[in-house]
């Protein structure tokens, strides 16, 4: 754990309006997941997915420190990320129910959400795959005389890919202006930690490409926000990228066929305690917001989202043609 | 005595058979053993024969081919999982240009009895990075025996003859066809690699498919039969070493081939298979092969995208209509 | 005006030019920079373009790979040096299930103008992890073009186009070929990606070459010529697309198909349009389809078997030969 | 540098006879690599050759902690790595000239000189290919119960591959007999290490693996066999990796075609004073050793690498034939 002061559940330096938008947002995560749970429940959703439940914090804490015009990148477990960084609920949905007005016309699913307009440049189902993929866009910037940057959201047990080695080591070596952020929730798959990794902290690794490294709370949003904010600073002046591994846990199993029977008894509970959004709300509470409003905003964002998935499944199927399309430019 | 078992348990068994038969086997992959398997292939194989032979590792392809070389040339059998068939893009080298070559390159100083065993397919609704017919991107790599099982009881039987085999061999195993069942003796036979099976005998055409293709050039045969056209169906089984002979001798025979594969046209096993055949049977075709396959596009998530891209019972079936009629306009 | 050109400069000229051209073009790799490359094939650009735009890379193909991804995406046009070919097998995942497919599966939302250039082929001696012919590990992955550039002309020309491009482009230059001599306009032209280049015209047999081998099918034409055959020589130059229509109009004039190609049999580019044009053009063949390639092992390093390896002169010839002698026993 | 006493050029703890067995092997190695050198002149010699003149102590101190049937794995740059873990001069002379009765029947060639017998399981030219491989043979010998390590040799620039970290961190969580070499001689081809890896001490990579790291002057032998002795020691009494980091120096360029123009100039000359024969053979004779001994040695060296080569020369070619075996057992 960093050596930050303990826990608030708000950034100290942001407006509070602000940080109400990050509420709103937190719970129209869990609204949409909650919804994808049941979508899959009823056979609506093909393959697998991942949800983030537990972990929006980190996605959505890290994504309000990035402008639009900044890249984002993500894995298969990429709901959270892609609507923190600005892609519509409904087409959201849309893609996940395979349909033409899907994000990606129904090719991609929920592994492979992708929103080009905000930013959200794909969410990455092989394990590793966007590590070196964000070392080009942050290329881009640089080459360009431009100050974006390029964030990338990965899991723990990525960190034991090749990719990961590769990738870190180059953004280092050009001082490129990339963010890694490590979502640690403490398994991958259905394996602890500590059995696929030989240490326990996996910010320590940046040691290894020279580059800071830090390990926060991810469920308080205001770490999460304050940290990737200086890391995204430090991107932006040219001092080059930044690994943070944010501490998490996910409510749901790995996938939609996981009871997740692996877990200590009493770990998930403990975690719910720490609910990331129950956190922010709280603290919120205490630093003046009423309550009401948390609820107004809570209430007004299981509206959109019933709103955005009744528009989504009235969305028309894919038409057969579609499927022979962008292949090549 | 015979027993009903589905393509997965299969598996399972042939796994457990062959490490109760043999000290040396051992299995590696992630979360293979305490959870059994992401598709639950090895449940139970942890309990039965414990860490030492049934291990997990962690997300690092690279390090489990790399693992799998090592000990098969030291002396060990290892069966190494790779979760779905597609993540055979992050150990590529290691398959094709270590695993492959090793024994050629030493001049025969080693052998590498290693066993890969590779989620492979289509149908499920993964999308376009976890649905391939991975066999294909290894057509291309002398030194790699590749099988590609249809049935429980080529599963268990090509499986077991994988681990006992010499060479290192990648074993694709159907997604869309764990749930499928199939007749195995109590104690099921052993397969050899390399012999194609006629799953139907038919005299009007060769009709070639594996895997999930089989099931469905089977489907497509008995559609067929009501319209009275007799169609034999192959299965070559394993792809390398490939049976040439048996599907040759059903084409003098027939004199017409249709191929059946859930995969992109270019490099397809479909099309090395047409190649071979061309310069050994070049007169006994009455018509032009004809491969039924996916679109060359990657495959698309959406439902009634991925059912168009796999070819169909209807699109096989058409496919040997079509093939008939070749010289006959309607 | 004309000039005489190496492969090898070629290539480079081509770069520098259309660094020239367009700001967007950066070229990346190990030792491209400092160095000239390897190969030397970039001597010269960072002096002349600064270390903005040629970098060297640490010993990362799939951080090259991922690069060209993401620049790619983003708005540049990167060249990305592979050193050797065979190297693709540690960044396959990144060209094989990113590169290729991130458009369609993001339902077009992105282009992909990323050149990938990879050192080809065997003939000098690096043995089986040094001497591939690359191109055919990834025939069956749809979304990639793939070039394979035989002369001066056609590697300026494609390597143009490749850059120009907006999809992601496999470059494959034959290492054989790097000092291999052609004449070049003094503005060299471009060459559109998807044309077959007829070599040399010809009545008796269509021979369909690249790289290496199409400068063996010439000689072997030339030879047979003296003995009254006439061979009709076509270089597809690329592999994706394959310009099938030029190579089948060729089939239906001379009825008899030779393919000659530094690979083994299955999944190679030879069996792919050898079923392309069964499909097509079956009734114009007087005679089996014959590829003459490498043996179905890995390539040796010892001379007089890597010369056996790759098809001579001589067994290209005799391969026309035996075409003709189809139906006609002597 | 290791904290370790200066530079002796002996081993403290190891008989001298032994230590005159070290300096044999090295002016053999250097002897044959010389020999390579002009084969390679004179057209002899196909593709392209790595020699390893200037790092013979790395490889020769690090093979004489193991045993025969240790195994050893080593890259392109490896004839003085297979002929220091035993592999014969001839048989090795013979398969850089395509020989059928070079060490791999000709198929090989410079850069795969292979002898199991000897345990020299391979040398691999595929940049970290071998870093994994090397985990099976050790994990072998874990399963069996049997107390053999493995040891691997790579290049500093190797270090920056996806493989070198897979195989370092699966080597520690299943505490492998393994003991990585990194023989560091501040390039990977014309590139020095600083322009592609942003730490300076390799070995620090080591902590990201929960592994020891130790840096040693690898032109001491002395010194490599001490401190890759103890780490052989560790992994045999089931302690795990270990990653040693060798300081050396390649006299002569990348490969035959590279004049290596790119060295800082006096580079080479203060490597050159520091020669790894050299040293060792000065520190023998402060040993007590006669002069005459280390004369005799060095000219009976040149002898057998001459009458190796002569032998080498002579046999035949492999047959046309023999390029169709050995696809398939
Ligand atoms: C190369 C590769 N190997 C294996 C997998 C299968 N897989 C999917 S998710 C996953 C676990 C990833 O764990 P972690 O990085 O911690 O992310 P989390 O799922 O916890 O968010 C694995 C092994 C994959 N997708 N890609
Ligand atoms: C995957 C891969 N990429 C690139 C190369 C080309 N290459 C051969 S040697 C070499 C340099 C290696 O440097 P280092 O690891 O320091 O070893 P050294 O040559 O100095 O012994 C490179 C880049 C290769 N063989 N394999
Ligand atoms: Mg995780
Ligand atoms: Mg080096």
């Amino acid at each position: 754990m960093s050596t930050k002061p303990p826990a608030t559940g708000v950034a100290a330096d942001i407006p509070l309006e602000e940080q109400l938008d990050w509420l709103r947002s937190m719970q129209e995560i869990r609204f949409f997941e909650e919804e994808c749970h049941r979508l899959f429940a009823r056979g609506l959703v093909r393959g697998s997915t991942h949800l983030a439940q537990g972990q929006e914090a980190v996605n959505v804490g890290a994504c309000r420190a990035l402008r639009v015009t900044d890249t984002m990148a993500c894995t298969y477990r990429g709901h959270a990320a892609v609507l923190a960084k600005g892609a519509p609920l409904d087409r959201a949905f849309g893609e996940i129910l395979g349909k033409a007005e899907g994000l990606c016309g129904g090719k991609g699913g929920s592994m492979h959400l992708t929103d080009m307009s905000v930013g959200a440049i794909g969410s990455f189902a092989i394990i590793g795959a966007h590590l070196p993929i964000v070392l080009g866009t942050a290329l881009t910037e640089q080459y360009e005389g431009r100050d974006g940057v390029s964030l990338c959201f990965f899991g723990d047990g990525s960190t034991n890919i090749g990719a990961f080695h590769e990738a870190l080591n180059m953004a280092s070596i050009w001082k490129l202006p990339v963010v890694y952020v490590c979502e640690n929730n403490l398994y991958g798959e259905y394996s602890p930690l500590a059995t696929t990794t030989p240490i326990e902290r996996l910010a320590d690794r940046a040691a290894s490409y020279g580059m800071p490294g830090v390990t926060i709370d991810g469920n308080d949003i205001g770490v999460v926000h304050e940290t990737i904010a200086s890391a995204v600073a430090r991107a932006r002046a040219g001092e080059g990228p930044t690994l943070v591994e944010a501490l998490t846990y996910r409510h749901k199993g790995h996938s939609r066929s996981d009871p997740a029977a692996y877990r200590p008894e009493g770990e998930l509970e403990a975690w719910m305690e720490r609910d990331p959004i129950v956190l922010h709300e709280r603290a919120l509470i205490e630093a003046g917001v009423e309550q009401s409003r948390c609820e107004a905003i809570r209430t007004q964002a299981e509206a959109d989202v019933t709103a955005a998935l009744e528009r989504a499944m009235s969305w028309a199927e894919p038409s057969p043609e579609s499927r022979l399309e962008h292949v090549f430019a | 005595m015979s027993q009903t078992i589905t393509y997965k348990q299969a598996i399972t068994m042939a796994m457990a058979d062959a490490m109760e038969e043999d000290e040396r086997v051992l299995l590696f992959g992630e979360d293979v053993a305490v959870a059994g398997g992401a598709f639950k292939l090895s449940e139970g194989l942890l309990e039965r024969f414990g860490p030492r032979r049934v291990r997990d590792t962690p997300i690092s392809e690279q390090a489990i081919i790399g693992t799998a070389i090592g000990s098969a040339l030291s002396g060990l059998r290892p069966i190494a999982e790779i979760m779905f068939a597609d993540f055979a893009g992050v150990c590529f080298d290691g398959i094709a240009n270590e695993m492959a070559k090793y024994r050629y390159m030493t001049g025969g100083q080693v052998t590498m009895p290693a066993t890969i065993r590779l989620g492979n397919g289509a149908g499920t609704g993964f999308a376009a990075q976890h649905s391939q017919a991975v066999e294909n991107w290894f057509l291309n790599v002398p030194g790699l025996k590749i099988v590609v099982p249809g049935t429980p009881a080529d599963a268990y039987g090509l499986l077991r003859s994988a681990i006992r085999d010499p060479d290192p061999v990648l074993f694709f195993e159907h997604k869309h066809l764990f749930g499928t069942k199939g007749e195995v003796e109590d104690a099921p036979a052993l397969v050899e690699i390399g012999r194609a099976e006629v799953v139907r005998p038919g005299t009007d055409v060769t009709l070639v498919a594996t895997q999930l293709m089989r099931l469905r050039a089977v489907a497509a045969a008995e559609a067929l039969s009501a319209e009275g056209i007799s169609v034999e169906v192959i299965d070559p089984r394993s792809l390398v070493p490939l049976d040439v002979a048996t599907i040759g001798e059903s084409l003098d025979r027939t004199n017409h081939l249709v191929v059946a594969q859930e995969s992109s046209h270019d490099g397809s096993w479909g099309a090395t298979l047409v190649a071979r055949l061309m310069a050994t049977h070049f007169e006994s075709l009455d018509s032009p092969p004809l491969l039924v396959g996916g679109d060359d596009t990657p495959i698309p998530y959406a439902g009634p995208l991925e059912e168009l891209w796999i070819p169909s019972v209807d699109r096989i079936a058409d496919g040997v209509r079509r093939t008939l009629a070749y010289g006959h306009p309607a």
